[in-house]
């Protein structure tokens, strides 16, 4: 066991920082253009898009899980920019490397890469949540173009997006799966309308999306008609961050540690009340057993091996623990429970945990997430047999 | 030996169910939690026009002379339809002025709270929070200075009832040049609250010492409060997976939410009895009653918001938008919970008082 | 309002302990024979067996919880003998009384009360525990006698036990549950090998009952052929203790809080401890919370109304409290928890919690029983589809 | 960065499961169960057999120089077999004498001990329970008298290791006069245990300040013994709801039941690396490593206790008996959990460690 870094790593870790030294400095931040020079120059070295090739404006590097977690936390260090944040590059560039034509590749992921393109996730429906097949949503191929008609909902920040990939029922006869096609469409045009959805906490980040007569080119289908479903879980070939939820669990303990040594309760910091410590200790115990399977995880990625149940219960954890500080943040910042934290006027005080209580809640949703995460540990983890 | 509610008790109640279900229904509680956080006008008048504000005042002054457990089931009834009012603290400061022994105090002020000319609210300090029961303070017995923070319907109210440390309550009007209300943007929308600062504002002492009794009241009417939103997100969440479908039945079939739902249940459904014995124990002043109006309020804090999550939870997504009123009864219990003293605190004070 | 008696109650109180101070000393503890005499001029006096119609050996009152309470507190406060405790006095005897012969009652109902004849409850079989209608011990009617084979398990105390009650599968043809008689036999005959079952905490309370050709008179089943499962369920016409388990879960809490004052905890009485102040007031919110919903439950039926919901949940919510009780009693007791009370040499200190700890699992015990509870709350009490 | 067992470490691991599997199956451990509690003489042989005595002495003083997390591995398995020596205890001993920097000790006392000629036992004191660490004192530097509670295998152990305060070991025989060994019933019997009453009994006190060092190394293998309980109750609760039938399914395909499995697994399998983390920085001597110890003791002796009472209660009325080895699991957690300080103690002082 030896949680240091190999020689080899440790000289890429030095390459990748010496590089950062010469290409960024934080008063760039605000300015786009300097921006995307970045992240051009930053692919050039190998160091974004990873695993794109080169012709689609990736660096096509070979899968290196320790070296990506090195590029992650040293640019995170300096807060430069890292790939383009969202669905587009998380979900759908790993899908047309996989299952999509030459001709989308090319006309789809080097845009996405910089950022031109914009992507909204077209799969929950209202009827459709956690039972994701069911959805009804109709894409009918009418003189070279697909029709679409329906209602998709939860499209995170689709107001703010240029196009959809979608699931869509195109074979109606079909089975339940096999009815499924894969479309892409653009958003600014006229059968379609985005609602943004207000949340609880007073955010929109989610929409609704309605389709009338929405069209796309016929080409604009990823795989064949009927194969949508086998399509959209082609698997993320991707240099898989096991650590990453679990080091966000570990990030937002180590601030509400702060805010209890900043916080008053009967008259003393409230670290130093003994239910506080008692409290903290105990959400620590799980932070660190899931970062360290995190660690586990990493390790076994690193080797090509499977990292067995421990790899199916990133998500659990991070909900568990995320609920477990909401609780104990209520106790820690006392009457400040009654405020709701408000951005506009200014940096929130101790009432930024109301937020997080709220917040803590949405990692457990997406249409009964929680209770399909328990059967996916069950019957894949457990080997349990299927209902 | 009879552990039910009166008739009486049963008609107020049944009477207020009627009134919020048309006034408050879900629509309309909607559209009303999208405007800026207010005393609701409408609901105000129809609470004053059955006659709540002197639920707990004497026969004798006028009032209906019912107890506390009277006005922490209305107060659960309120909380179920998230009534956006203050008429727990009006009912409790027109009980105090009532008991206070000051004629001075109850010829001002008794009549024009009981018909609702006045507006009354409560500031009460959380005894163990930040900026404790000395952030208010009398020198000469005729001013007062300090902040209280979070006061209910500070902006609305025309006289506040403080405690001051000691026992000792006092009165003062919100609406003297010495009162600063500082906005604060409420988690709970459905009552709004301010910070005030008071700079030797005139304040009138009461000669009972009163403090405990209405510190001890307030806890039990906010524990009321927090069952009322809990049992409401209890009862939606079972509703939801009687009609919700998915994988071709309905959710309310999947083992795991029945169960869910079953443990969500074994938390709220016998809470209920536990704020009633609390109010009824400080209405006959029993030995324990201080302990108990402490307990319950823990207790049932941390049921409603633990019940109010969980409910979130079974609504799925749709559970975390402004668009389902879940969200405001989470709010509500939050700050049931929070308000003059978290669930741990008041575990805290029930140990203390209960000599452990 | 009111929790105090009323008048009548209060002159009922009053009767019931003057007749204590007048028929029962403490020195009569150890006197069989007092004892048996004490037993039936409190049935005389109308105070025992008040379900039971005098001419079965009972006092034939008519329920009344509230006299019941009395009685039961009343004859607790000076450790006065009560009926006799067992399934034949809970379960059987009611049984008889709804569905059994006269003759049935006659010949078994008397000596029941008197205790000499003493009763097993013969239902559950290793491969029938939650789910109790899949038994399949069998009884075949021959030359006037049935004859029964099988196996029965957790049957309580039968070592001690002259007879039992069981459900036997007599109609092998008809249906699960339209294929159950409800058969009386004698323990004490060849055919029937009775075998303690050690419990995990040292204790033989249950047993192991096998039948090789077990025999009992033809007419000795209650009900008809094939009615076993209607009549196991006939339902208990009794004083109902709805307050019961509650107080069984306070008297509990209050000894943990007696052991927290008497414990040193870091060189402090444990209950000075703020950790196990919070924890011990958390269990009591849960316990008051379940004693008054007990009151309202009393109040109801006092009242003949149905208390709902909450008249469902009083296993769960012991079962519930005594895990809670058992969790806060590790902590409260330290290094106490390495010994095994042993209560042969003698009172047992802080060690006895450890029995109360494993103890405290068996309620959640029986086959399911938790999962099974909660199955009835959600779809008796809150009305959710079944399976 | 590499967060793997090594090769050297996974044949240990496999070769003990070899030998315990063989010698300490369910049938013979329920027999075994019955006996009056001791040590396993069958077992120790074997143990000795394999040289794990030596697994933390120095290669340069005739051990396997190997590190902690190693020997935590082992007793992570010797837990899951509910193996009754005192292996552990015999091995941090050897190592403590091994570190001691006192030619004396390891001349009279190493070689014996990783020969198993002498059976060795740690006696350290929680130091927040009842009888802390001032039961025992020593005045002269020569004898010791007091009372320590507890001490695992001290009936059958020649020599024990005891903490004195202030950081000291000491080295005791056990069969000297002044040394009386009350036994007390084990909730464990796979572990039993005595009080030790010491009265002048002779001393040696070790030049080197190894008690932290000791004590955290022993909290660690506790952790790593409260793990192999609790994934064996985990594992068996699996196949049970395999193979179980009620209502004509495998209970394994209700919901309900494999949520509770579900659960049971995310507590359990992640610690595994927190305490595989713990014995890393014990033996690479970080910061936090007293932190870690204690964290991991913690979570691991809670994770425990709950894991085998929920599997307890998969297994229905069965689960209860004797005949069943899954009790032989909880009061091995419960054990693990309790000695050198409960769950809630080890917090406390995981907090200060973490100048908290």
């Amino acid at each position: 066991m030896d949680l240091e870094l190999s020689e080899s790593h440790l000289a890429f870790q030095e390459e990748v920082e010496n590089f950062l030294v010469s290409n960024w400095r934080s008063d760039l931040a605000k300015d786009p253009e300097a921006i995307s020079v970045f992240r051009r120059t930053a692919t050039g070295a190998g160091y974004l898009y990873r695993n794109v090739p080169e012709i689609y404006g990736g660096s096509g590097q070979s899968p290196d899980v320790l070296k990506a977690k090195i590029i992650r936390e040293s640019f995170a260090g300096v807060r430069a920019p890292r790939e383009m944040p969202g669905v587009g590059m998380m979900m759908l560039v790993p899908t047309l490397l996989d299952c999509g034509s030459e001709l989308q590749k090319q006309s789809f992921i080097p845009r996405t890469l910089t950022g031109e393109y914009r992507w909204a996730q077209g799969y929950s429906e209202p009827g459709a949540g956690s039972d994701l097949a069911s959805l009804r949503t109709k894409g009918e191929l009418v003189d070279g173009h697909w029709l679409i008609n329906g209602q998709k909902i939860w499209t995170t920040m689709a107001h703010k997006c240029t196009h959809m990939f979608a699931l869509v029922r195109t074979e109606p006869d079909a089975g339940k799966h096999a009815g499924i096609s894969y479309l892409l469409f653009e958003l600014d045009q006229p059968g379609v309308t985005i609602r943004p959805l207000k949340q609880m906490n007073g955010d929109k980040e989610f929409c609704e999306v309605f389709f009338e007569d929405a069209r796309a080119p016929a080409d604009w289908i990823v795989g064949e008609r009927g194969e949508g479903w086998r399509v959209s879980k082609s698997t993320l070939k991707h240099e898989r961050n096991s650590v990453g939820a679990a080091s966000g669990s570990k990030d937002l303990f180590d601030k509400l540690v702060k805010q209890a040594r900043k916080t008053t309760l009967n008259e003393r910091p409230a670290i130093e009340d003994p239910l506080v410590r008692d409290r903290l200790a105990k959400i620590q115990g799980h932070v660190m057993a899931h970062l360290c399977a995190g660690y586990y995880q990493l390790s076994c990625d690193a080797g090509g091996a499977d990292a067995g149940i421990v790899g199916l219960m990133n998500k659990m954890n991070t909900t568990v623990i995320g609920h477990e500080i909401a609780a104990a943040a209520s106790e820690v910042i006392g009457d400040s429970n009654l405020q709701m934290p408000d951005y506009k006027v200014g940096r929130p005080g101790a009432e930024k945990w109301v937020n997080q209580q709220m917040l803590s809640l949405a990692a457990a949703l997406g249409g009964g997430t929680s209770n399909i995460n328990l059967n996916i540990i069950a019957e894949r983890g457990l080997g349990l047999p299927r209902d | 030996m009879d552990f039910h509610l009166s008739e009486e008790q049963e008609m107020i109640r049944d009477s207020l169910v009627g009134c919020y279900s048309q006034c408050n229904s879900d629509e309309l509680l909607v559209q009303k939690y999208d405007r800026e956080p207010a005393l609701d006008d409408e609901l105000w008048r129809a609470q004053l026009a059955l006659g709540l504000t002197g639920v707990m005042v004497p026969e004798s002054l006028g009032g209906l002379g019912m107890d506390l457990l009277t006005l922490a089931v209305a107060a659960e009834v309120s909380a179920s339809y998230a009534v956006a009012t203050p008429m727990e603290y009006q009912c409790l400061a027109a009980w105090a002025i009532a008991c206070s022994d000051s004629q001075t105090l109850i010829e001002t002020w008794l009549q024009p709270i009981v018909l609702g000319e006045k507006i009354a609210t409560l500031a009460l300090s959380d005894e163990g929070a930040e900026g404790g029961p000395d952030s208010l303070s009398t020198h000469d017995g005729a001013t007062v200075s300090g902040i209280r923070r979070f006061v209910p319907f500070a902006a609305e109210a025309d006289i506040a009832v403080l405690t001051l440390g000691d026992g000792k309550l006092g009165l003062v009007e919100l609406r003297h040049d010495s009162v600063v209300r500082e906005a604060v943007a409420p988690l709970d929308r459905s009552r709004p609250v301010c910070h005030l600062r008071l700079d030797s504002t005139p304040v009138v002492i009461f000669p009972e010492a009163l403090a405990q009794r209405l510190y001890d009241a307030a806890l039990i009417l906010h524990a009321a409060s927090a069952f009322g939103a809990a049992k409401r997100c209890l009862d939606m969440s079972v509703e939801y997976a009687k009609v919700r479908e998915q994988f071709g039945q309905l959710i309310g079939q999947f083992q795991a939410l029945k169960h869910q739902l079953a443990h969500m249940a074994l938390d709220t459904e016998p809470a209920r009895f536990l704020y009633w014995y609390a109010a009824h124990c400080w209405d006959i002043e029993t030995e324990d009653a201080r302990q108990m109006a402490a307990l319950c309020k823990a207790h049932l804090g941390e049921v409603a918001v633990d019940t109010a999550r969980a409910a979130v939870e079974v609504h799925g997504g749709i559970g975390f938008t402004w668009e389902l009123p879940i969200h405001i009864w989470l709010k509500r219990a939050m700050a049931d919970s929070a308000i003059y003293g978290t669930p741990a605190r008041q575990r805290a004070r029930s140990a203390e008082l209960a000599r452990w």
